[in-house]
């Protein structure tokens, strides 16, 4: 049981880990803020979670878990906030996506 | 690794404050290394949280984001550095003299150290060393820091409050007032986090003696809350909560509470700030003391911080520019 | 070894380049966040100092005997606090000067000073 | 195993730095910045749970919402610019 466990987080842990760094190279490999932050946030909230699943699985039950549990809870809500409203933001004032020759590149306000 | 960010010589004045919130964080992952979690919280509240949000004030009222670039002669160039070379040669040199990083027989640890953390479980009875040393062996240096921090707020409150009336009516036609408004997600996202924020500095606050915390983070984090408040709902909406009287009221109620204990304690028969006479058992005494002091830090800090940024953004909020004519401040 | 020194040098480093921007920059705000760097350089300082070799942080608890130095921690635990109500108010002072002078660049602000004697 | 994780974040943290000092646009930026707090995050909470300090865990909270207040400020100092510029404009 206890070897499951830890197998468990390892796979958490790792798949994390490697999960960040698959949003850092998007962060250098993709063309535009657009692209970036899709490689960034979508990976960013996966990496997170599964990171800090892995020490939970690791710290086993008690204070240390309720903790991470409310840290996973306040990322879960701020991190996908955040990139929306980043989003929102450049959308508004920041440069036009650079979009394929089908693309329209309508700007759109409210 | 916080050499990486020092290096920050960007023209642009708003990418400068934010790799300075970056900093600011790194700064703080390098304390919680050196084994100090209370001032790595310090940090990350006061330098990734309060002071960019201030620096993005000062650069939102002043609405010019890039220093200009500037033609220098070689010697204005060039006496700077020769100025920081030498200095900081000579500093290299005087390292040498130091003991090593570490060193458990640095004579910083062989003083009055090994007494705050042999004795200070018996004295105060409080797990917590940081915070025992902080409200009750040095509570002179900690009063006079708030006094310090309450100084510095009401001089940003003379230079920029002045325009404040306190129901907030004088800006409402220019207002800036619902800022965020259009951003619905954000709205139901700040709902939920605003009562976590203030519940954790609760948390942070009377959980200081046994974890790191205190008086201090706790206040900045509760005037956090307030701000993240300010920010999305709009000024107007916060003087509802507390008008700037009541932050004043607080302010000025935070440092007299400190001050008030340790006169307490004087008449009790102890010295000034000896909180062993506030109960019938001294180390008792010692916590109400501690809960006391700690309280009055927060409430001082916490409006402190709430005042300074309400100024920056009462501030914006009327530009003296876009003002009549007759209400200009003279 | 001298690289047990290595805490000494990067605290120079930082320090010395704060000190650059601060004497180098033109810009006010420019100078504040020096000054900051500055400061932040002498925290790291001080609680260098208070590490010590097979210690934790120091929250007393059963069966640890070596705790990091709780006294430097506290005066910098202050001192930071203090820190961001002083650039509070230099951050105040530059909205002023601004408001005055119209400009945050020291040169201009001297040169209009010059012109009005 | 857990330093394994520590020197990928490490890794992902010296990346954003890298493109927070480059960034072109200042949303790059701020993207980076955002990225640099979610991972100083986890490794505060790795490291808390390695030195099975649980009080670690705490400050990686206030890191976590001290980062995204600093965000929203950002995002609210756009839009203060935003609505002098219109001001101005009309």
């Amino acid at each position: 049981m206890e070897l499951l466990i830890d197998v468990a987080s390892w796979v958490c842990l790792l798949t994390g880990g490697f999960l960040g760094i698959t949003g850092a190279i998007g962060l250098f490999r993709f063309p535009d803020v657009y692209t970036r932050l899709h490689a960034a946030s979508v990976t960013d909230t996966s990496c997170m979670g599964l990171i800090i699943l892995g020490l939970m699985l690791q710290a086993g039950f008690g204070m240390m878990f309720l903790k991470l549990l409310l840290v996973i809870l306040i990322l879960a809500y701020t991190s996908p906030t955040v990139a929306h409203i980043l989003i929102k933001t450049a959308r508004r004032e920041g440069p036009e996506p650079i979009l394929d020759n089908k693309g329209k590149n309508h700007r759109h306000r409210d | 690794m916080a050499t990486a960010t020092a290096s920050i010589f960007l023209r642009d004045l708003f990418a400068l404050v934010m790799l300075f919130g970056i900093f600011s964080l790194l700064t703080a992952s390098f304390f919680l290394n050196l084994d100090a979690p209370d001032v790595a919280m310090t940090e990350a509240a006061i330098g990734a949280g309060i002071s960019p949000i201030l620096m993005l004030g000062t650069l939102a009222l002043i609405r010019n984001r890039s220093a200009p670039r500037v033609k220098k002669t070689i010697r204005a160039t060039m006496a700077p550095i020769l100025a920081v070379t030498i200095t900081g040669a000579a500093l290299i040199y005087a390292s040498f003299d130091m003991p090593y990083l570490a060193d458990p027989q640095a004579p910083a640890h062989n003083h009055v150290a090994p007494r705050y953390i042999q004795q200070s479980l018996q004295e105060i009875g409080i797990p917590n060393a940081v915070t025992s040393v902080l409200a009750s062996y040095r509570g002179y240096d900690t009063l006079g820091e708030v006094f310090v921090i309450f100084t510095a707020g009401i001089g940003v409150l003379a230079l920029l409050g002045f325009m404040h009336n306190t129901s907030g009516r004088r800006y409402s036609q220019f207002a800036d007032t619902a800022s965020l408004d259009h951003h619905t997600i954000l709205h139901v996202i700040s709902k939920i986090a605003i009562p976590l924020i203030l519940l954790f500095a609760f948390y942070v606050q009377f959980h200081g003696e046994y974890s790191p915390g205190g008086g201090f983070q706790a206040g900045v984090i509760f005037a956090v809350a307030f701000i993240l408040y300010a920010m999305i709902y709009g000024l107007e909406t916060v003087y509802k909560v507390v008008s700037m009287r009541l932050i004043r009221m607080t302010m000025v109620a935070g440092v007299l509470l400190y001050a008030g204990t340790g006169v307490a304690s004087l008449f009790l028969g102890g010295n000034y700030l000896d909180y062993g006479t506030l109960a019938h058992e001294p180390v008792h005494g010692q916590h109400l003391g501690i809960i006391l002091i700690e309280l009055g830090v927060a409430l001082c800090v916490a409006s402190v911080m709430l005042s300074t940024f309400l100024c920056f953004a009462g501030r914006a909020a009327v530009r003296p520019d876009e003002m009549e004519e007759g209400d200009k401040p003279t | 070894m001298i690289f047990g020194l290595f805490n000494y040098w990067i605290v120079i480093l930082m320090m010395m380049l704060g000190f650059y921007v601060v004497i180098e920059a033109n810009n006010l705000i420019k100078k504040i966040i020096g000054l900051n760097i500055f400061q932040t350089s002498v925290f790291i300082l001080y609680i260098s100092m208070g590490k010590i070799t097979g210690g934790t942080a120091p929250i007393l608890t059963e069966g640890v005997e070596i705790y990091a130095n709780p006294l430097p921690q506290v005066l910098i635990l202050t001192a930071i606090v203090v820190g961001v109500a002083t650039t509070a108010l230099g951050l105040a002072l530059i909205v002023r000067i601004k408001e005055a002078y119209d400009t945050i660049e020291e040169d201009e602000i001297y040169l209009q000073d010059r012109t009005l004697k | 195993m857990f330093l394994a994780v520590s020197v990928a974040i490490i890794v992902v943290l010296v990346l954003a730095l890298v493109r927070a000092f480059l960034g072109p646009t200042l949303f790059d930026r701020i993207l980076a910045v955002n990225m640099f707090g979610t991972k100083i995050v986890l490794l505060v909470a790795v490291l808390g749970v390695v030195s099975d300090q649980p009080s670690f865990v705490d400050i990686a909270l206030v890191y976590a919402l001290i980062n995204f207040i600093a965000i929203i400020a950002v995002l609210r100092f756009f839009e203060y610019d935003r609505r002098t510029r219109e001001r101005k404009g009309s």
